[in-house]
């Protein structure tokens, strides 16, 4: 289990004529959880976009189980195990907890869907519970494990996920947190992007730091954890001035 | 008194079948604009491209109702494909001006294709029906008005369940709801905005095939409808498909009563009124996205 | 020194969730203040609803004597209010000089009537609001791009340029959303300097800030928000070495944190 | 140097009766006059104040019967006629434009296309008004000064003057300070608003003064014609003023009236089939859209500021 799920090669991406991210590289080896951290504005979110093919690829190679994917539309990335949760509400808010779960299988063929439901289900018996609610109705933490039992209904290989602790009260980020793990647990790799550092940190296996869409920081989680640099990252301070 | 309770029934029922054209036509407009956020003027010409292929079935296969309906359908459903894949498929979401002013020119440049072809020269159109009827009391209905009433309403049935219960459907409602959120699960926008025009071209289709042997067939049908429909979506929001319908059918009673016992132009100056108060009462309300609904 | 804008107990909610849950606070005439936090604490909300571009759910904002609580934002920018945005807003197809005399228009006696007769009221305002615009946009240093489109900008530009829009008319107050966010780091260095060349002019800041070293270095007194709520407030020195702030940035302590999980679990 | 260019312009047309003989030409020279007009007025709601506005074609209509009834029906002048169209159509534009200003755009839209229906439904149902489909023909010709204006020729000194008050009106409008918020509206409406700008009286102001502007074109156009009926408000006006604003560019001041002075002769032009015509607008609209969405003004902009973009590199 420790070939790499997921390479990035000098990945330069963003939006329009204006590259946000510039000569990323790094890997993700199979079942582990990776924090990407840095201040507002660094690119955390257009990296993710761009793994999942949303926004601009300007140059360089995303590599996902020995191919290369850059050129690949979203649903085909999603095909190949590719997942992706973005930031804020994205789920079908007039829909049913239950027609949500149906549009997430929309990839799979018919036969497929009762399975594949069912199994997340098992993992989230809340969503049985909800069946009927509109998606809208649900709380916030709810709704954010619903748009990951929607993306996991494919189960992907690789999970991509943008600040899943947004907006909820630190109750509600704890169920999140104790959720990502429980996912990696069965085998997925997991991306995470996260505002509560310190939660993210403490369930991952590595972090990512980010500094002006430039990699600038990579390490065990738990190092980088205690690495006195980091409280200047996310405080958005000059890091290459306070750490020289 | 029973000469008058006859003839408000007599007015009702034509209102039924009024509104529920309308209801055709309003529907495939909200079902694109849900899915494209476009408006599509030249709708009505592919109502009038529906009664026109009618008119031209109907005497290749012999008057037969049924195989020239389909005919004029499948004719609709490919224009509609054409119009998509050719103009539609290159604007983006936010070009509203945009396509109004594209579809503004399609629609022009089908009348007066038609026209230039046809002549103005209103058709009339004859079925194996021919003015057969059914006579319940002192009420008569012909026939093929009842055929295009049961039509349209089995259309509906059909569009509500595909919404509703297939993932075909589904996907259009999840489009209109949230675009990202479409995206995470997969869906293609461009395949699924092509699937509404087809969808909302076919009940077009079927619309005008319909109404072909019920009226004149004239180049200009379709714009005195689509008008009629854009009206309506104002007064009943675009992407509620069953308020659409409602609104429809609840419109094409009043123009029915007010034109049997007024004049005409206070008919169709109901309709403007009730816009104005529309919009006077909820300006903000109209034309939310974010919520295309079927139930 | 006295305040000049008075926030009190500021609410505001939708679909649930307490977006601003009592936020109070005061800002002293001619000082900078700035507003932190971090992602969703309501920093944002809490500028919108005093700015007049969101409804408030309850609370009071007071600007020198005048409640404008509730008013249409033309209104609250009418009372000495001004405002720019996060996401830069400027007429991109409008020359810079245009850019900056309609900020000041509503400000002047001068009427439509005034402008058709070429008046000397007329004349004196244009005079006036020209003189103003070429002093800030001196001060910004774009004066070569005085006459042209504010389109053919860069984003760090256009910024400076909603900046000195702001300023025109002699506002009481200047609020600032995120001034720096997306500007280039050479550029920041900058944009502090102008900031503090118009505060000893005598301007008063309001600034939102996801920067908190920009914000520390800048501002006399920092006020912190987080999930809707005023954490805490103080001089920037208090703010930096307050644990409570980083733990608002970085999230639960490791301690909290398990907890929490242990809770869950 | 644009002003120079239009002033000259405007001698042209003035003396362009002395050119020519043909009274054909000449008629083309009052269409030109009064399209060109009324699509400066749509470029007014359109192009600067960024409303894409349908009811044009109703007000159109509306100044038109207004006028013909005032001289037919009241035994006013033909004078009288027109101011009174400009009156009611701004009086009708202030009325129903507010609620439909506090919508949103897409409803905004619609809501003008229908007040279009409305007017063409009532010039064809409200027969004790409008005559009909009849129509309300044999229009006398104007009278000033004890002249009668009743040959093509006369009459076009009427269409210039007119064109030219409307037209130099228009541009003191746009050119000044209300002008220039109705553009900054357009592009950036919270902007506005944060600078304590009331978008809603501009908008409002905007909609009826080119109502009043349309209503008053529609008025001298029908004395051109010497007839109305339901057939004065065809989509086909409403198509040739946004053909117009379209080529010449949607927001810039004389490329529209570039474009109406170029364009008025390509009805004339096609006039070998009414329909082939039709298609032809209609194929020009479409393509329009997709090459040159902004028309040539914005065509030309674009590249004067890629030039610029350029020069800063």
């Amino acid at each position: 289990m420790n070939s790499p799920v997921l390479e990035l090669i000098s990945v330069t991406a963003g939006y329009g004529d204006n590259p946000i991210v510039r000569d990323f590289s790094t890997r993700l080896r199979a079942g582990t959880i990776t924090t990407l951290i840095g201040g507002n504005g660094a690119g955390k979110s257009t990296l993710l976009r761009a793994i999942y093919g949303t926004n601009r690829f300007f140059s360089g190679q995303i590599v996902f189980k020995d191919e290369p994917v850059e050129r690949l539309p979203p649903w085909e990335r999603l095909k190949r195990g590719i997942g992706f949760v973005p930031q804020g509400r994205c789920n079908f808010p007039a829909m049913s907890v239950g027609e949500n779960l149906k549009m997430g299988c929309y990839t799979l063929p018919a036969a497929k869907h009762d399975a594949a439901i069912g199994r997340v289900t098992d993992l989230f018996p809340l969503l049985r519970e909800r069946w009927r609610t509109e998606a809208g109705n649900l709380s916030g933490g709810q709704q954010q494990i619903l748009e990951m039992a929607m993306v996991l209904l494919l189960e992907p290989s690789l999970l991509l996920l943008d600040e899943p602790s947004l907006g909820l009260s630190p109750r509600m980020q704890g169920d999140v947190f104790a959720t990502v793990q429980r996912i990696a647990a069965t085998g997925v790799t997991v991306l995470v992007v996260e505002q509560n550092v310190r939660g993210a940190l403490l369930i991952s296996d590595l972090a990512l730091v980010m500094e002006q869409g430039r990699k600038f920081m990579e390490g065990p989680a738990a190092e980088v954890r205690t690495d006195p640099r980091i409280r200047q990252a996310y405080l958005g301070g000059n890091i290459e001035q306070t750490a020289a | 008194m029973t000469i008058d309770a006859v003839y408000i029934l007599q007015l009702t029922l034509n209102g039924l079948a009024l509104g529920l054209l309308y209801a055709l036509i309003a529907v495939g407009l909200s079902l694109i604009f849900g899915v494209m956020e476009i408006i599509n003027f030249a709708h009505g010409e592919l109502l009038m491209l529906g009664a026109y292929a009618m008119t031209f079935a109907l005497p290749v296969v012999g008057l037969l109702y049924w195989p020239a309906l389909a005919a004029a359908i499948l004719l609709v459903m490919l224009a509609g494909l054409l119009v998509y894949e050719i103009l539609l498929a290159r604007l983006r979401p936010d070009e509203f001006e945009r396509s109004i002013l594209i579809t503004l020119g399609l629609s022009i440049i089908l009348i007066h294709t038609v026209q230039y072809f046809f002549t103005a020269t209103p058709r009339i159109v004859d079925t194996q029906y021919g003015f057969d009827g059914v006579e319940i009391g002192n009420i008569r209905i012909t026939l093929t008005r009842l055929i295009g009433a049961a039509a349209a309403l089995v259309a509906f049935a059909g569009l509500y369940s595909t919404l509703r219960f297939t993932q075909f459907g589904r996907a259009m409602r999840a489009i209109a709801q949230n675009r990202e959120a479409a995206l995470m699960v997969g869906i293609r926008p461009r395949v699924v905005a092509r699937n509404a025009m087809v969808l909302a071209a076919g009940l077009c289709g079927l619309g005008g095939a319909a109404l072909a042997p019920i009226q004149l067939v004239t180049p200009y049908m379709g714009q005195f409808l689509i008008f009629k429909a854009f009206a309506l979506v104002t007064i009943g929001g675009l992407g509620n498909i069953p308020g659409a319908v409602v609104a429809a059918v609840v419109l094409g009673l009043l123009e029915s009563v007010i034109g049997g016992f007024f004049a005409s132009a206070w008919q169709e100056g109901s309709v403007f009124v009730v816009m104005i108060v529309a919009l006077l009462l909820r300006p903000e309300g109209l034309f939310k996205r974010g919520g295309m609904r079927v139930g | 020194m006295s305040a000049i804008l008075r926030v009190t107990d500021l609410r505001k909610s939708y679909s649930g969730i307490h977006a601003l849950d009592g936020v109070s606070f005061d800002v002293e005439a001619g000082s900078i203040t700035g507003l932190i936090g971090p992602n969703g604490s309501g920093k944002s909300t809490a500028i919108d609803c005093i700015s007049g571009f969101q409804k408030l759910g309850g609370g009071k904002v007071v600007l020198g004597d005048a409640d404008i609580t509730g008013r249409p934002a033309h209104l609250i920018a009418r009372a000495g209010l001004m405002r720019t945005f996060q996401t830069v807003r400027v007429y991109d197809r409008l020359s810079l000089a245009d850019n900056l005399a309609i900020a000041a228009q509503q400000f002047d006696p001068a009427t439509w009537i005034d402008e058709f007769l070429r008046t000397r009221r007329y004349r004196q305002a244009v005079e006036a609001s020209e003189k103003r615009a070429r002093q800030l946009v001196e001060l910004i240093g774009l004066q070569r791009y005085y006459e042209a489109e504010t389109g053919i900008l860069s984003y760090g530009q256009k910024k400076l340029v909603a900046l000195a829009a702001a300023l025109m008319p002699h506002p009481k107050i200047v609020v600032l959303d995120e001034p720096v966010a997306g500007v280039n780091p050479s550029r920041i260095r900058e944009i502090e300097v102008a900031l503090q060349q118009l505060n000893q002019a005598g301007e008063t800041f309001l600034i939102v800030e996801h920067n908190v070293q920009f914000i520390t270095t800048l501002c006399h007194r920092v006020i912190v928000l987080e999930q809707g709520r005023k954490l805490t407030e103080g001089t920037a020195a208090e703010i930096h070495t307050d644990a409570r702030v980083l733990e608002a940035y970085l999230g639960m302590t490791p301690e909290m944190a398990e907890a929490e999980m242990r809770g869950a679990a | 140097m644009k002003l120079a260019a239009a002033l000259a312009a405007a001698a042209v047309f003035a003396v362009l009766p002395l050119l020519t003989s043909s009274n054909y030409v000449i008629g083309i020279g009052i269409s030109a006059l009064v399209f060109t007009t009324a699509a400066a007025a749509l470029n007014l709601v359109y192009g600067f104040t960024g409303l894409l506005s349908f009811a044009q074609l109703g007000f159109w209509g509306i100044g038109g019967y207004a006028a013909a009834l005032t001289v037919v029906g009241l035994g006013g002048s033909f004078w009288s006629g027109v101011v009174l169209a400009g009156v009611i159509c701004g009086t009708i534009a202030l009325v129903v434009g507010y609620p439909m200003l506090r919508t949103n755009r897409h409803a905004f839209v619609i809501a003008t296309l229908t007040f279009a229906l409305l007017a063409t439904l009532i010039a064809r149902d409200w027969v004790s008004l409008t005559r009909g489909p009849l129509g309300i023909p044999d229009l006398p010709a104007p009278e000033a000064f004890g002249r009668r204006f009743d040959t093509p020729r006369q009459f076009y000194w009427i269409a210039w003057a007119f064109a030219m008050a409307a037209i130099a009106f228009l541009f003191a409008l746009c050119s000044s300070r209300i002008g220039r918020t109705l553009v900054a509206i357009k592009q950036n409406e919270p902007l506005v608003r944060a600078q304590g700008i009331s978008p809603m009286p501009y908008k409002l102001a905007a909609f009826a003064l080119s109502a009043a502007i349309t209503g008053a074109a529609g008025g001298v156009y029908c004395f051109n014609l010497r007839i109305i009926d339901p057939t004065f408000l065809d989509f086909y006006y409403m198509q040739t003023f946004l053909i117009i604003v379209i080529i010449g560019g949607a927001g810039s001041f004389w490329g529209v009236i570039g474009a109406g002075i170029a364009l008025s002769a390509l009805p004339e032009a096609l006039r070998f089939s009414e329909d082939l015509r039709m298609i032809i607008y209609g194929v020009i609209l479409v393509v329009a859209m997709f090459v040159m969405p902004s028309g040539v003004a914005g065509w030309l902009r674009e590249r004067r500021l890629a030039r610029m973009r350029e020069a800063l590199r």
